[in-house]
């Protein structure tokens, strides 16, 4: 079993649960994060003075799967998240980590089966 | 950002020529006829009403997205600081100096204010509307309408519009659209008045000039991204929506029962047409959403509640009280009707003032025609001024002439001094500052700070602008 | 979710009935009496105390958890609506009709406001109540304290109640509770008129009434699932409660200064009462809480502040500046051990309204008794209606006889209505939408969205339910 | 916490106190002068400048961090409270009663408001200030600008201010440095009043008195931590701002229209330049820093808007109405720049009180020795006290000098004033209360709960007051 | 070492960390999240138009344990986050993931002592 | 690779993140928590009662590194978010996660690559 993160552009979200969904992976996690990457942000105002703002608004998605749902989720998430053909900066990151157990606490099951 | 002079070097230089006119006396001497329960009343209303301006704000601002509030707001605020002054310069001439051929007044009768203090509170060639308040206090009361009507069309274009191309169009809309309207209507020698068109507090002057050049705004410039994806426009705080409908009540009791212009019968009569028309109007919202099988929500009561306060507007002295139960609800469940109409349509009238505005005041100008109740001449015969439902035709024939006049006037006049101004300065923000949202890319603020690093945060700057190919590492490129 | 055509055909039939009634004209002529200082300030008072309404959504709305501040705001707003119609058709007659044996006016009297603007300005079979405004203007200014009452019992079932038995019930307390209660108290030949009862600005009608239907609703009600469960309820928006105090207090002298029907020396007492009682119940509320070792906290400083013009209403235009300092004080301190009291016992009156406006009200009218200064009759010769304080009695007894009437008859009278509401529809949600809150459940709403995934998706649905045992993959049933 | 009994005790036995004065009789019976219409106005006028103290704490609240927003706006609130009580003990005797040497007030000519109902309504050894309203309906009128004051000065030291030292500080304030101003300034045998100082609406009074005094403060409570580490200051809330900024520009036609005491060709010229002036400022402030390439933002206008209205304060009724733009606009400018400068000096003044009206206050009383136009005596002879523009000195010259003892009375009264309020009661939290915020350490209170975890729990305590070494497990100490 | 990631209801969060302070786990993270799983949205209206969400509250707890505490904290979280005697779709999940290294920045402290 | 994950103080993160830069980590995702340690909480007030809440906020932040830069991170981080030279209770906690993988959602890159 895997942990797979995440980090999206929040736009992108709507589109991501739909790519998901189409290779069935329906449960998932979502935390709002904010992303220091490559992205730079932007400035504001407050009284008379400018100053700049560089934490991003970014979406997180922590999805737990089976081995064999990996890589079909990871493309998902690449092919829905990218913007435009070519890609953006700040379009995210995906990081896969081990998963060691997992419980559904309804029932108390274990393991592959829980997921 | 880049630095932008122009603004403020015309302020500077009309408050220089400010300076070299000898301004009337500062403290007009009140004459004979000046009534101090009428002018307290007056003070009163014209302050009531300006109070609607920052109550729209939140009625609006309340509405669109968290992203998009602060601007939204300060839309409506703005208004206030630019007619205000634009009033006391050409405003009050153009709308209530001597008339020129009945359709504009002439821009030099209060040029500056000029006169206004001196003058006999008499307007008009034959002295047809005679007041019993300083011409000051009826200035200012007058200004405040002024100052909403564009503030109103903001609602349609919100979310998209460039701050500054916005400046300028409410500008033109004042000086070009509503200031002849308003003569036109209110004026003794202007050209509806003269015609017997009754409209008490504004359905055209207000409400129909606002809501058809929200129809123009929307049409000019297009549709939001999010709307043509269809994506979910959740409202950023409903409490500021009923905030600001409480506001708007409120101050309409001074739109309204002020434009009687005295502490009188009159006054009382718009006050309760007012109020029970805009209750009407709530219920009926709600109670129709209810029976379609929408639940009664809080936006909804406050939406319909407004129409019901346009929709009253023109008829607010004129009708009934029973009848005005009838004119609310029917306003209601119209406007209910055009805003599902505009929702399946692919225009995007941001916050609907078309289908409030324009329509609410459309039927508040056919309701006056029906039901407006005889008049009498000073001799006491009767004016033959009474609405369809007594059995007259003539009031609602001139009643449906002026709103079809008015409705193409202010739609097609619109039109061109959008097109105008997007010569100028574009009306619409880049799609990135759209989607970073106008807080942030035109004022360089977010409306909520909560300490936490999302509430902090806002504007999730997807970078559609930035070179694709190349890994720039420049900030987001925001326009002014 | 179901179609619920019932009001809307109900709110059809009255505009359609509406429609035909020759109303009274539209702008009635003022008679030689109307002075227009007076009507230009009581057409102010009834604005102001229109902005109470709105004021009041706030103050409670900010109270409740937020997933409930729509709802909690949108009981009050919707009050702006039904008693504003109810009003015009048989509530002012119920009111201020022709007395039916000193309990009730005749609903004809004045039935869909027929003759309200053709009526002399007296009220009475002699003509106790001789007014200087136009009719219509009392009217107005009588129908916001109608309207204010229904709104005030909201916050003793807030976060539980279901928006269309509130509606229900709304109603026929109007009808059944409150016109008696002004009628008797108000009405020239009104029974407690008659008894010489004092209550300046509706101490029994508003705030006794309100507070004895707020005791009875929280015990029909019943605790909600997380008070039982001790949890916190921590108040979505502090700022929303000052905001709601200081739109409450400035409405108040419209409310109590109002009172006076005129602009008068009467009137300047009352402020004067009004301001000085709240102010010093204001500080007394939370002097009290810091000298017991409580912090001094804003919502303390609003609540008290309310409790102060809660109290100081029944006796505003009858003792004098320095007594109102006690007044308030002496409240502040029993409605701050009232609450202390409801916390540690088993009564969920959410948002206290029986130990502010209830108990409040009390303390107002036994205060009136004592500290009353002695009216003059129009000869000259003293009322003896003075207070015990002034070492007279029959005033005092006549108080209290009346504060028992109207605490009786309010409880009991909102008990049966209560039940009776509950046969037709049920009051309470069901545990799972109080759960949700009654913001989604009610109304489809969220107060806020600041465009994080959090605070968009509020109301963490524990599917209580749900079937337990099937893995049932259907939406959370919501009931309307 | 600490019990602390001291300010319920002192509260208790003034209302004992208060209970054996037979006060003046509840309802003065208004003699022969008292006018219905200006009475209206200016019941009016007193609850709309009531409002702006909400509207003044919204104004702050908003721009202060989400940590401070409660505490801040129950600094301003509180006022209501405890200035409400002290003026009609001594605080309206030490205005308005009887001139000590044109200095200050008879404490004992209206103590507990004894007289005031009663009292003919004239100020003045040679009966100066001829009232038509009565005089109660004048002192709640003044009452409110002696409510606002110290709640301004709460804007400089705002978010480090201990909240029972602040108490303590601005009853002193009012006592010592406001009523004795008010005195010299508006009392016809005061000091400024017999020089002909022209002080409309209280420039000097209100504006400038606050804005030394937060100057001092500012200087003695020192930097905030967060400020002298550089960290950002994000406004916890802009609309917030514009509805403040919307209720005080409204209730500011209360303040100087009211200021006319009649519903009267003057009060609407005081009316129209204030608005007017707003305007300009409003605008000014934004197309100036438009100019310097900052973005025209919300709370600039705002700032702007209320520094215009400052600025015309002193001004309204003395000067025309295009003058007002002159007025407004510079006075935008001048505080837009003191505000810049501040912002790079090491000065801590929170909220810019100093700038906006310090400054703004001192703008305004030269603009009035500038563009103050004649007045006449009753035997219609000119009065000799026109401005620099019109080309008479002595008017300025006294506005200078006025202006000067003002400031320099107010700041270095302040500063004593602080100093020993010091030795009291520390005036400053501890910084790790600070830190917290005030909102939590004073008051035990959040502004805002969304029902996540993060709006719920603010504060993020990080200890500094822990013993560090040892690993206590103690609750973070928060004093008082 | 394991890091214990425990989705639940808000609603059980006092419950779960009374559990937990009884098997002497006093120490660990909550994060708001939003859930996509089996359970099913509510639906909202805006402008009389009613639309649908599908996103849940709920809450995340992170929680760094010792290796013999993982079943006694696993138990915990399971008999404190289920409602009702038989569980309800929505009560969540636990994940187990394995955690390489802890360190407390007070002191610099590293591995289990950390903890 | 490894994820680092690191809860600190909400006042600290300016100054983490200027640490980590100078050791030329440049990415990283944030998250608003709220910590339960040996820190105490404080009490608030709600109609006169008083009730005592113990959730502090922090700051959670993700880091994803390659391995030769998990021990400048590591110490950056403990330099930069420590309290006074001796730290207090509640400055934070470090936690190192194995990461499996990682991915580029602009180009697609997987691996230490795209880190
Ligand atoms: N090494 C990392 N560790 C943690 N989060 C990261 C890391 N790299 C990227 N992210 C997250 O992904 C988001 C997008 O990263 P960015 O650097 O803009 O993408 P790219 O690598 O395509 O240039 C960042 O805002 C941050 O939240
Ligand atoms: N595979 C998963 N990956 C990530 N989060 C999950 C996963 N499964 C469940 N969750 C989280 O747990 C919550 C409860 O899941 P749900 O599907 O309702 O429970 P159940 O498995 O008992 O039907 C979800 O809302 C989601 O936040
Ligand atoms: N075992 C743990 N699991 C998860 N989070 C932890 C753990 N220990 C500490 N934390 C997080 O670190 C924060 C600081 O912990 P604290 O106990 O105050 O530090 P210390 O260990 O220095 O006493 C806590 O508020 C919590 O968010």
């Amino acid at each position: 079993m895997k942990l797979i993160l995440a980090v999206i552009q929040p736009t992108k979200l709507e589109a991501v649960k739909n790519a998901l969904a189409e290779v069935e992976v329906y449960r998932l996690t979502a935390i709002d994060v904010q992303g220091f990457g490559r992205q730079k942000g932007y400035s504001e105002v407050y009284r008379g003075q400018e100053f700049s703002v560089n934490l991003l608004r970014k979406i997180e998605l922590q999805i737990a799967v089976n081995e064999d749902f990996v890589e079909p989720t990871v493309n998902a998430i690449i092919a829905a998240a990218r913007t435009g053909p070519e890609g953006q900066i700040g379009d995210g990151k995906i990081f896969i980590l081990p998963l060691e157990d997992c419980i559904r606490i309804r029932t108390g099951e274990r393991g592959p089966e829980a997921i | 950002m880049k630095k932008t002079p122009i603004p403020f070097l015309l302020l500077a230089a009309l408050a220089l020529a400010a300076l070299f006119l000898k301004g009337s006396s500062a403290a007009p001497e009140a004459n004979g006829e000046v009534n101090a329960g009428d002018t307290a009343w007056m003070l009163t209303a014209s302050a009531l009403v300006l109070l609607m301006t920052p109550g729209l704000s939140f009625f609006y601002g309340g509405m669109v997205r968290y992203k998009n509030v602060v601007s939204t707001m300060l839309q409506s605020v703005i208004a206030l600081g630019i007619i205000s002054l634009l009033w006391v310069v050409v405003g009050f001439s153009l709308a209530f100096g001597d008339s020129i051929g009945g359709i504009i007044g002439n821009p030099l009768t209060f040029f500056m204010f000029q006169n206004v203090g001196d003058a006999t509170a008499k307007l008009g060639s034959t002295g047809g509307l005679a007041l019993s308040v300083p011409l000051l206090v009826f200035a200012m009361f007058q200004l405040k309408f002024a100052i909403i009507t564009p503030a109103l069309i903001t609602g349609s274009f919100a979310e998209r519009v460039r701050f500054s191309a916005y400046l300028l169009f409410m500008c033109l809309f004042s000086l070009v659209i509503y200031c002849p309207l308003a003569h036109m209507t209110w004026h003794p020698d202007g050209l509806f008045f003269q015609w017997g068109v009754k409209d008490f507090a504004g359905g055209t002057v207000v409400h129909m000039s606002a809501g058809l050049a929200a129809l123009a705004g929307a049409i000019v410039l297009g549709q939001r991204t999010s709307h043509r994806k269809q994506e979910a426009h959740p409202p950023a705080n409903i409490p500021y929506v009923l905030l600001g409908t409480g506001m708007l009540w409120f101050g309409w009791f001074g739109f309204n029962a002020g434009s009687a212009v005295a502490a009188s019968g009159l006054a009382a009569s718009a006050f309760a047409t007012t109020n029970t028309a805009s209750a009407a109007a709530m219920l009926g919202w709600i109670f129709f959403d209810w029976m379609r099988g929408v639940k009664p929500s809080a936006l909804g009561a406050c939406i319909g509640a407004v129409v019901g306060l346009v929709a009253i507007t023109p008829a607010a002295g004129f009708v009934t009280v029973p009848h005005s139960i009838f004119i609310g609800l029917v306003a209601g469940v119209i406007s209910n009707l055009a805003v599902q109409l505009r929702t399946k349509s692919k225009l995007d009238d941001t916050l609907d003032v078309f289908p409030c505005h324009g329509v609410g005041g459309m039927v508040g100008m056919i309701m006056t025609g029906i039901f407006a109740v005889e008049g009498t001449n000073a001799d006491g015969t009767p004016k033959g001024d009474a609405g369809l439902f007594y059995g007259q035709f003539a009031q609602f024939i001139g009643q449906c002439k002026a709103l079809v006049i008015v409705a193409v006037f202010s739609f097609v006049a619109s039109l061109i001094l959008y097109k105008l101004v997007d010569l100028i300065i574009p009306l619409r923000v880049t799609e990135e500052e759209e989607e970073l949202g106008l807080d942030l890319t035109q004022h360089g603020e977010k409306a909520v700070s909560l300490g936490s690093l999302l509430a902090n945060g806002n504007g999730h700057a997807h970078g559609n602008g930035q070179a694709a190919a190349s890994a720039a590492e420049q900030p987001v490129p925001v326009s002014h």
